[in-house]
C-alpha cells in the first residue's frame, strides 16, 4: 500500500497538451478509477505514473517519495495493460515470472510465487502454454496475474476488461473488487465503461480533454454530475437532455415541459430567465395516468427490453425524444398516446451556454469541478 | 653441375659458342633443353654477378603490382634467380586483367607508397607521366654506377623504346631528345593478321594484301565455309577498338588521330577524306564480314572465335593469335600469321603496337633498388628466358630476335610469325598523338564507330561531329 | 540521451564516410584532371554549367539513366509482385521454390553480366539460338542500339527481381486474414479485392522496395559496364558507366565528381520523395490497428 | 478462401512454370557449364550434350588452372576465404551498430531523429566512385589502405542502411506496451532490449543481415582499390578467368558456383526467417 500524488501535471504531443496542468490525489489502499472517453488522456497519465513516458512538467509522488526521475523499473509498480501485452515468445508462466525475475528471487519463490496468483485467477492449468495458445480470458487473467505478482503497492489497470466478450467482463467485474482487495495495493484503475466504474471505484475521477472534470465517490457523480457531459457518460440508458428556460412563482422554481408545469423544488431564484438544460434520468420518469398530477401527454414510439430494465422512447407534443426506464416486468403502454409524469425533486439543471450544473440552493459543494 | 656442361654454357654466355652448338653440345651430354634452360639461368646469374655490384641492395623489399598475365607469370617463374642475385626480397601483387588498371589508378592517384614498379601499357604513361606518378628512367640507364655493362639498352627495338618515351608536351613526338623514358618495353604485341590455314585453304583464298582485300576475303569465307563469320575485330566501346587492327591500317594511309600546331596546339584529324574513306571500308567490312555482336567485342571474343573456329581470321595482336593455336582450342595448331598492309600504295605495313611495360612508381621508398629489379626484369637474360621457355611474345629485344632458338621454335608450332614479325617491326610504333586526353578521344572514336556500323549516323556525318566534339574537348582541356 | 548514444556508434562509422563524400563534392567544383595536375584550379562550378550548356552528351546521360530506373524498377515490380502473389500460399513447395528464385542475386553482377553476353554470343550463345529457334533470326541483343536496352533490362530484371519478389512475398505473407476472409464471405469480386484491400495494405512494403531498388537501379554499372560498357554509341552511358570513365581512364576528377553530385541529388531527391510517403503511410496504417 | 477452378489452376501452374524456367535457365546453363571445357562451351550451335569434367573445380581447389599460356597461379579459393570473412564481419559489424541505432530510431522519437536516420540512409545512395578517390587518400593517411579493418569499414557503407531501415520497420511493429510491461515488471532497459525487442525482432535482423550480406559478398570496387591482392574478394578473383589469352567460361562458372554455395546454404537455412520472418515487419505500417 502506498499513495500517489501527481502535482501540476503537463504533457504535450507536438502542439497537442494532452494532460494540462492535472493534480491528483490517491489514497493509501484507495481503488481510483479514471473514467472518460477515449482521448481524455486516462492511458498517458496512467504511463506517466508508470514511468514509461515523461511528464513535459510536474511531479510524480509515490509513498510521498518524489519518483518524477525514477526509471520504470524502480517505481515498484504493477500494471495491466488494455491489449494485454504478453510476451509473446514467453509461457504464460515466464510471463506471470517477470516481475519476480527481475528482484533475482530464487527459482524456488518464483515457482511459488507464480503459482500463488495462478490459482487466484484460475489460470494455473495453463501456465506452459504461450500466449497464442491462450484464449483471450485467459490471456486477461495472465496480465493480471503478471501484474499482480510481484505484489506491487501500487497497481495500475489500463481497461483490463476492454478487449474480453461480455460474460467474461460480467465475471470478472465480480471478481475484481474480491481480488484487489485481497492485494491489499492501491489502485489506479482505467476504463470508458461506467458501469466498471461504479462497480470498482472507490472514488472516480472523470476525466476529459486532459483534465479532470469531477471526483468523487460513485453515488457524488451519479447524483450530481458536474456538467452536462458527466452527466451523460453515466447511466444507461442516458439521461434525457432538453433545453428549457426555468420559471418563477410563488411556489418555487419551474419548467414547462409540453405545457406542463415540472416543478424543480430547491433550484435558486436566479435560473429564472436563463437559458438551461434541464437532465432527467430516464428512471425519474414513470408513465402515469393522464389525471396524474403533472401528466405530460407523449406518443409511445419504440419500447427495448434491456436486461433488468425495460426503456421506452416517447415523443413530447413538440416532437421532442425522450427515454423512459421502468423495472423489467411492470406494465406501460406500448404504443399510442400516454401521459409521463416526471420527477422535478431528481432533475438536474444544467447553465446552457457553460454546461456547468446549477447548484440546489443550500447544498454543499460536492467534489471538484475542475 | 657436371664442370664440362658449365664450360659449354659460359662459353655461350661469353659469345664464343652459338646457341645452336651450345644446344648440340648439350644433346650429347643427354640433357634434355629444358634443364639447358635451367643451367643457362643459372649461369647467367653467375655471370651478371660478375661485372656489377648486384648485392649493393641486399636485404631490401620491394613490392610489385602486376597484371594477370603470362609474362607476369613468366617473371615470377624467374623470380627466385632476382632475389639469389641481388638478396633482394621482392613480393608482388597480381589482379585480374579486366580490373587491373583501375587498380594502377587508385594506387597511384592516393600517392600510395605500397608499390614500388608496375607493369603498364605505354598509353597510361601519358596519364601517369605528367600526373608525377611514375619516374623517369633515363637517368638511371645512363648511370653505369647503377646499370649493369650488360644490360644493353640499345638492344631494344628503337621503335618499341621511343614508343615508351615522351617529353609530357601534349602533342609532343615521342622518342623525342627531350623525351623522359616512362617505361621499360617487356614485351609488345604488333596487329596484323591471324588466319585459319584450314578455312583459306577451303575457300581457296589467300592472304589479303590490302584493305579491299580484305573486305573481298573476309566476305567469301564467311559465305563459303558457312556459319563462321569472316574476320574478327574489337568493336566495344573502348580505347581498346581503336588501337589495334583498325588504328594500324589507318597509319598505314598516313591519316593521324590529331595534328599538331606550330604552336603546339591540338585539333581532330579524322575527318579527313582519306580517313572517310578508311572509316568507309573498315565499317563495310564490319557490316558484311564481322561478327555479329561486334559492339560488345573486345580481345577475349575476338580471340575466343579465332580459337573456337568461329571466325577465320582477326585482324588484331598477333600475340592473342599466337595464344589461340595453342591450349585447349579447337583450331589449336590451325593458325597462321601474316604482316598486313591496309594501303595498296605503301610498301610495308605499319602495325600500331600494344606495349606491356613495366615502371617505376615515383612514390617508391627506394628507387634505386626498384631499378636492380627493372633492369633485371627488362635484362637480356630474363628476356631470354621468358622468350624461350615461356611465351614472352613479342620480345622487345633484337638479340632475342636473332636467337635460333627463339625463332625455331616459333617457326615450329607458329608458321608465318617470324616473318610476320620481320615484315612489320620496322614500321611498328605507337602511331597515336601523345596527348592527355588519349581515353576521351579514342572513347568517342569506338563509340562513333558503333554508330556508323549501326547506320545510325553516316560516316561523314559522323566524322565531322566527331572531330567537332573532340575539337571542343581539346579546348576545354586547354589543349586546342 | 540513450537514443543518442545508441545511434551515435552508426552515425560515427558513417560520419567517417561524410569526409571523402565533402572532399568529393569540393572536387567537383575544381579544373581537376589528374593527368594535367598545374591546371587545378577551383572554377566557380564550370563542371556544372558545362554540363548545362555545352555538353550534349550529359542531357543524354540523364535522360538514359532516368529511363533506365524508370523501366527497370516498374518492370521488376509488376513481375516480383506477380511471382509474389503467385508463391502468397505457404507451403513447402512455394517456399522452396521462393529461395531458390533468389540465386540470381546472389551471382555478382558483373558475373552474372559475363555469363549473360556469352548466352547472347550469335555463335555459341543458348538464347540466341533459341532466339533463332523460335524465329527471331537476327536479334542481336546487347550489340544493337534498338535491343541494347531491352537487353540489359532483361539481365537487371533477371538479377533484381528476386530481391523485390521476396520483400513483397513476406509482406503479402503478413497481411491480416480477416479482410480477405469476409471479403471472401460477401463475395466481393477478386480483382475488387486486390485492388482495394491487397495493395492498399501492402503499398508500405512496395514503397521500401521500390526505394531501395531505384536508388540502386539509377547508379547501375556493373552490369551495363560488363554488358556493353555505355555502347553501341551513347545507347547506355548512365551517369556511373560516364563517371567510371571519366575518373578512371580519363582521370577527369573534376567532372567525373560533378557527374556523381548531380546523381547524388537526384536520388537524394527520389529518396526524400519516397521517405516522406513512407513516413506517412506507416503512421496512417498505425492509427488504423 | 474461395475454391480455385481448374482452369484457374493451371493458369497459375502455366505462370509460375514460366517464372522458375526464365529465373533458373540461366543458373541450370551455368551449372553446366561448370562441368565443361571451353572446348565444349564455345561450341556452334551450343549443346547440351558433353562430357562432364570435374577439371574447372579441380583447378579452382588447387589453385593451378592450365590455359592456352601455360599453368596459371590463381588463389580463388583465397578470394571465398576472403568473401567469408569480409562478409561475415561487416554485416556482424553492421549489425551490432545498426541494430541498437535502428532501435534508437523506432523507439525513441528524439530531436532530429528522422533526419539522422534519413542521413545514415543517404550513404546507400551516395555512388560509390564519389568517395573512392578521396577515401583511398585519406586511407593512405590513416594507414588504413590494405587493412581488413579499413575494407570492413567502408562495407560499412553497403550494410548499415540495409540493416538500419529494414530492422527499424521489425523494431517499430513491437508493440511498445510490451516491452513497457517488461520495464515496469522492473527490469532495466538493457535487459528489455536484449529480452523482448531482440528475440521479437529477431527474424527481421537474420532476414536483413541476409540481404546485406548479398550485397556485401556482390560488392568489389571497395577491395579492389583499398586492398592489395592478398585481401580481394571472390569477385575480383574470378575475374581472373579473363585472361590476356582468352576468357575461361568454364572456371568462371564453376567460380560462380562456389561462390553462390555459400549465401544459398545461409539462405536456405534462414528460409523461415526470409519468407516467413520478414512477416513480422520489414516495411510494415
Amino acid at each position: 500500500m502506498t499513495t500517489l500524488e501527481l502535482r501540476n501535471i503537463v504533457k504535450r504531443y507536438k502542439t497537442n497538451t494532452v494532460l494540462d496542468d492535472l493534480s491528483l490525489d490517491v489514497a493509501n489502499g484507495e481503488t481510483l478509477v479514471l473514467f472518460g472517453p477515449s482521448g481524455a488522456g486516462k492511458t498517458v497519465l496512467l504511463r506517466l505514473v508508470a514511468g514509461v513516458i515523461d511528464p513535459d512538467e510536474g511531479k510524480i509522488l509515490i509513498g510521498g517519495e518524489d519518483m518524477t526521475d525514477v526509471d520504470a523499473e524502480h517505481r515498484g509498480i504493477g500494471m495491466a495493460f488494455q491489449n494485454f501485452a504478453l510476451f509473446p515468445h514467453m509461457s504464460a508462466h515466464d510471463n506471470i515470472a517477470s516481475p519476480l525475475t527481475a528482484t533475482r528471487s530464487s527459482a524456488d519463490a518464483i515457482k511459488s510465487g507464480v503459482g500463488k496468483v495462478a490459482k487466484l485467477l484460475k489460470i494455473d492449468h495453463v501456465l506452459s502454454h504461450h500466449p497464442k495458445a491462450l484464449s483471450n480470458g485467459q490471456k486477461q487473467r495472465t496480465a493480471l496475474a503478471r501484474a499482480l505478482a510481484g505484489s506491487p503497492p501500487l497497481l495500475l489497470l489500463d481497461d483490463p476488461l476492454r478487449n474480453v466478450d461480455a460474460k467474461l467482463r460480467f465475471e470478472m467485474r465480480l471478481e475484481l473488487p474480491r481480488l484487489l482487495a485481497s492485494q491489499g495495493a492501491t489502485v489506479v484503475y482505467v476504463t470508458q465503461d461506467y458501469k466498471e466504474a461504479m462497480a470498482l471505484g472507490d472514488r472516480i475521477a472523470v476525466m476529459a480533454n486532459g483534465k479532470i472534470r469531477q471526483i468523487g465517490t460513485p453515488e457524488e457523480i451519479y447524483n450530481a454530475p458536474a456538467d452536462i457531459g458527466i452527466a451523460s457518460l453515466f447511466g444507461d440508458p442516458t439521461i434525457n437532455l432538453l433545453d428549457v428556460t426555468p420559471q418563477k412563482d410563488i411556489e418555487g422554481v419551474y419548467v414547462e415541459i409540453s405545457k406542463v408545469r415540472v416543478a424543480l423544488p430547491g433550484m435558486p431564484d436566479s435560473v429564472a430567465g436563463q437559458s438551461c438544460v434541464i437532465g432527467i434520468r430516464p428512471e425519474s420518469i414513470s408513465f402515469a395516468k393522464d389525471t396524474a398530477k403533472g401528466a405530460v401527454p407523449i406518443e409511445v414510439e419504440a419500447e427495448t427490453p434491456l436486461n433488468e430494465k425495460t426503456v421506452t422512447l416517447v415523443l413530447t407534443v413538440g416532437k421532442r425524444e425522450v427515454l423512459v426506464s421502468r423495472p423489467a416486468g411492470t406494465p406501460g403502454p406500448v404504443s399510442g398516446p400516454a401521459h409521463i409524469v416526471i420527477d422535478g425533486r431528481t432533475a438536474f439543471l444544467f447553465d446552457k451556454a457553460s454546461g456547468a450544473l446549477i447548484r440546489k440552493a443550500g447544498t454543499a459543494q460536492q467534489g471538484v469541478a475542475a | 653441375m657436371h664442370d664440362k656442361e658449365k664450360d659449354l654454357i659460359s662459353a655461350f654466355l661469353r659469345g664464343s659458342v652459338d646457341r645452336r652448338g651450345l644446344l648440340k653440345g648439350l644433346g650429347t651430354m643427354g640433357i634434355t633443353a629444358a634443364t639447358a634452360g635451367t643451367l643457362m639461368n643459372m649461369m647467367s646469374t653467375n655471370a651478371q654477378a660478375a661485372d656489377f655490384d648486384w648485392k649493393k641492395h641486399s636485404g631490401k623489399s620491394l613490392k610489385l603490382l602486376l597484371n594477370k598475365h603470362p609474362y607476369a607469370d613468366a617473371m615470377i617463374a624467374n623470380l627466385q634467380n632476382f632475389k639469389d642475385l641481388t638478396g633482394i626480397d621482392v613480393k608482388y601483387d597480381v589482379f585480374p586483367e579486366d580490373v587491373y588498371f583501375d587498380k594502377v589508378t587508385a594506387a597511384l592517384s592516393s600517392g600510395s607508397t605500397e608499390y614500388d614498379a608496375f607493369m603498364t601499357g605505354a598509353y597510361m604513361t601519358w596519364t601517369y607521366g605528367p600526373a608525377g606518378w611514375i619516374t623517369d628512367l633515363k637517368e638511371w640507364i645512363n648511370d653505369p654506377e647503377k646499370t649493369n655493362p650488360n644490360y644493353a639498352w640499345n638492344d631494344f627495338l628503337p621503335g618499341v623504346k621511343n614508343s615508351c618515351a615522351w617529353n609530357g608536351i601534349p602533342g609532343g613526338a615521342l622518342g623525342s631528345e627531350d623525351a623522359k623514358q616512362w617505361c621499360i618495353p617487356w614485351a609488345f604485341e604488333q596487329n596484323n593478321i591471324t588466319y585459319n590455314r584450314e578455312m583459306f585453304d577451303k575457300a581457296g583464298v589467300q592472304v589479303p594484301g590490302n584493305i579491299d582485300e580484305m573486305i573481298a576475303t573476309s566476305a567469301k569465307l564467311q559465305k563459303d565455309i558457312g556459319g563462321i563469320y569472316g574476320i574478327g575485330v574489337r568493336g566495344s566501346r573502348s580505347w581498346a577498338t581503336i588501337h589495334p587492327g583498325f588504328l594500324s591500317g589507318y597509319a598505314n594511309f598516313n591519316q593521324k588521330d590529331l595534328n599538331v600546331s606550330a604552336d603546339g596546339k591540338l585539333s581532330a584529324a579524322m575527318n579527313t577524306a582519306e580517313s572517310k574513306a578508311y572509316h568507309t571500308k573498315w565499317v563495310q567490312m564490319i557490316q558484311e564480314s564481322g561478327p555479329k555482336d561486334w559492339s560488345t567485342y573486345t580481345w577475349y571474343q575476338v580471340g575466343t572465335d579465332l580459337g573456337a573456329g568461329a571466325s577465320a581470321m582477326i585482324f588484331d595482336a598477333d600475340c592473342l593469335g599466337y595464344f589461340m593455336n595453342g591450349g585447349d582450342n579447337k583450331m589449336a595448331g590451325k593458325l597462321s600469321y601474316a604482316a598486313f598492309t591496309a594501303n595498296p600504295e605503301a610498301k610495308a605495313s605499319t602495325p600500331n603496337i600494344w606495349i606491356w611495360s613495366l615502371a617505376m612508381s615515383n612514390f617508391s621508398k627506394d628507387k634505386d633498388a626498384t631499378w636492380y629489379f627493372l633492369q633485371w626484369a627488362s635484362g637480356p637474360e630474363h628476356a631470354l628466358f621468358g622468350a624461350t621457355k615461356m611465351d614472352f611474345v613479342d620480345p622487345v629485344r633484337q638479340s632475342i630476335w636473332k636467337d635460333e632458338m627463339f625463332r625455331e621454335k616459333l617457326n615450329k608450332k607458329y608458321p608465318g610469325y617470324v616473318e610476320m614479325f620481320d615484315a612489320s617491326a620496322a614500321g611498328a610504333s605507337i602511331k597515336f598523338t601523345p596527348q592527355p586526353l588519349f581515353f576521351d578521344v579514342t572513347t568517342e572514336w569506338a563509340s562513333t564507330l558503333q554508330k556508323m556500323v549501326a547506320k545510325e549516323v553516316p560516316i561523314d556525318e559522323g566524322l565531322d561531329q566527331l572531330a567537332q566534339s573532340i575539337d571542343r574537348q581539346l579546348k576545354e582541356a586547354g589543349l586546342g | 540521451m540513450l537514443p543518442y548514444v545508441l545511434s551515435l556508434p552508426a552515425l560515427l562509422v558513417c560520419i567517417g564516410i561524410l569526409i571523402p563524400f565533402v572532399t568529393a563534392v569540393i572536387y567537383s567544383f575544381q579544373r581537376y584532371r589528374l593527368s594535367q595536375p598545374w591546371s587545378r584550379q577551383f572554377n566557380w562550378g564550370e563542371n556544372y554549367y558545362n554540363f548545362l550548356f555545352n555538353d550534349p552528351g550529359f542531357w543524354n546521360t540523364l535522360k538514359i539513366s532516368l529511363l533506365y530506373a524508370g523501366i527497370t524498377v516498374t518492370l521488376e515490380l509488376l513481375l516480383g509482385l506477380g511471382i509474389a502473389l503467385l508463391l502468397q500460399k505457404r507451403s513447402r513447395v512455394n517456399n522452396f521454390i521462393s529461395i531458390m528464385l533468389l540465386l540470381p542475386l546472389m551471382i555478382a553482377p558483373a558475373l552474372a553480366a559475363l555469363m549473360w553476353k556469352l548466352m547472347t554470343n550469335p555463335g555459341f550463345g543458348i538464347l540466341s539460338y533459341l532466339a533463332n529457334q523460335v524465329g527471331l533470326q537476327n536479334f542481336r541483343w546487347a550489340s544493337s542500339p534498338d535491343t541494347a536496352l531491352l537487353t540489359v533490362v532483361l539481365v537487371d530484371i533477371w538479377v533484381y527481381t528476386p530481391f523485390i519478389m521476396i520483400l513483397l512475398l513476406a509482406g503479402l505473407r503478413s497481411l491480416p486474414t480477416q479482410p480477405f476472409e469476409a471479403a471472401a464471405l460477401d463475395g466481393v469480386p477478386r480483382t475488387f479485392v486486390f485492388f482495394r484491400i491487397t495493395l492498399p495494405m501492402l503499398t508500405p512494403y512496395i514503397l521500401t522496395a521500390t526505394l531501395f531498388r531505384l536508388l540502386d537501379s539509377i547508379q547501375q554499372f556493373d552490369i551495363i559496364y560488363a554488358m556493353t560498357q555505355g555502347g553501341p554509341g551513347n545507347a547506355l552511358t548512365v551517369f556511373q558507366v560516364e563517371a567510371y570513365l571519366n575518373f578512371f581512364q580519363s582521370t577527369n576528377v573534376g567532372r567525373s565528381a560533378a557527374l556523381m553530385v548531380i546523381l547524388w541529388a537526384i536520388t537524394y531527391l527520389l529518396s526524400n520523395i519516397f521517405i516522406k510517403n513512407w513516413l506517412r503511410l506507416r503512421e496512417r496504417a498505425r492509427g488504423e490497428a | 478462401m474461395e475454391t480455385t477452378s481448374t482452369l484457374e489452376k493451371s493458369l497459375r501452374f502455366l505462370a509460375l512454370s514460366l517464372v522458375v524456367i526464365f529465373f533458373m535457365f540461366p543458373i541450370f546453363w551455368i551449372f553446366l557449364m561448370s562441368f565443361q571445357t571451353n572446348e565444349t562451351i564455345l561450341q556452334i550451335p551450343p549443346s547440351i550434350v558433353f562430357t562432364p569434367t570435374l577439371s574447372n573445380y579441380a583447378a579452382l581447389i588447387t589453385g593451378k588452372l592450365t590455359t592456352s599460356a601455360g599453368t596459371l597461379d590463381i588463389a580463388f579459393m583465397r578470394n571465398l576465404g576472403n568473401s567469408v570473412f569480409l562478409s561475415v564481419t561487416s554485416v556482424a559489424l553492421s549489425l551490432v551498430l545498426g541494430v541498437p541505432a535502428a532501435y534508437a530510431f523506432a523507439r525513441h522519437k528524439f530531436r532530429g531523429s528522422e533526419d539522422i536516420a534519413f542521413t545514415l540512409l543517404s550513404f546507400r545512395f551516395a555512388p560509390p566512385l564519389l568517395v573512392l578517390l578521396p577515401l583511398t587518400q585519406y586511407f593512405q593517411w590513416l594507414g588504413l589502405s590494405d587493412t581488413y579493418f579499413g575494407l570492413i569499414w567502408v562495407y560499412q557503407l553497403i550494410c548499415l542502411p540495409l540493416i538500419l531501415w529494414i530492422v527499424r520497420g521489425y523494431f517499430e511493429d513491437i508493440s511498445a506496451d510490451v516491452e513497457y510491461a517488461y520495464r515496469i515488471a522492473g527490469h532495466s532497459w538493457f535487459a528489455t532490449f536484449r529480452k523482448i525487442a531482440l528475440p521479437l525482432a529477431g527474424p527481421g535482423i537474420a532476414a536483413a543481415g541476409l540481404l546485406a550480406f548479398i550485397f556485401a559478398w556482390n560488392n568489389f570496387v571497395f577491395a579492389l582499390v583499398l586492398a592489395s591482392a592478398d585481401k580481394q574478394p571472390v569477385t575480383v578473383g574470378a575475374l581472373a578467368f579473363v585472361t590476356s589469352s582468352g576468357i575461361q567460361y568454364g572456371q568462371i562458372a564453376s567460380a560462380i558456383v562456389l561462390s553462390v554455395t555459400p549465401t544459398l546454404a545461409l539462405a536456405l537455412y534462414a528460409q523461415r526467417y526470409l519468407v516467413e520472418g520478414l512477416s513480422l515487419g520489414a516495411v510494415k505500417g
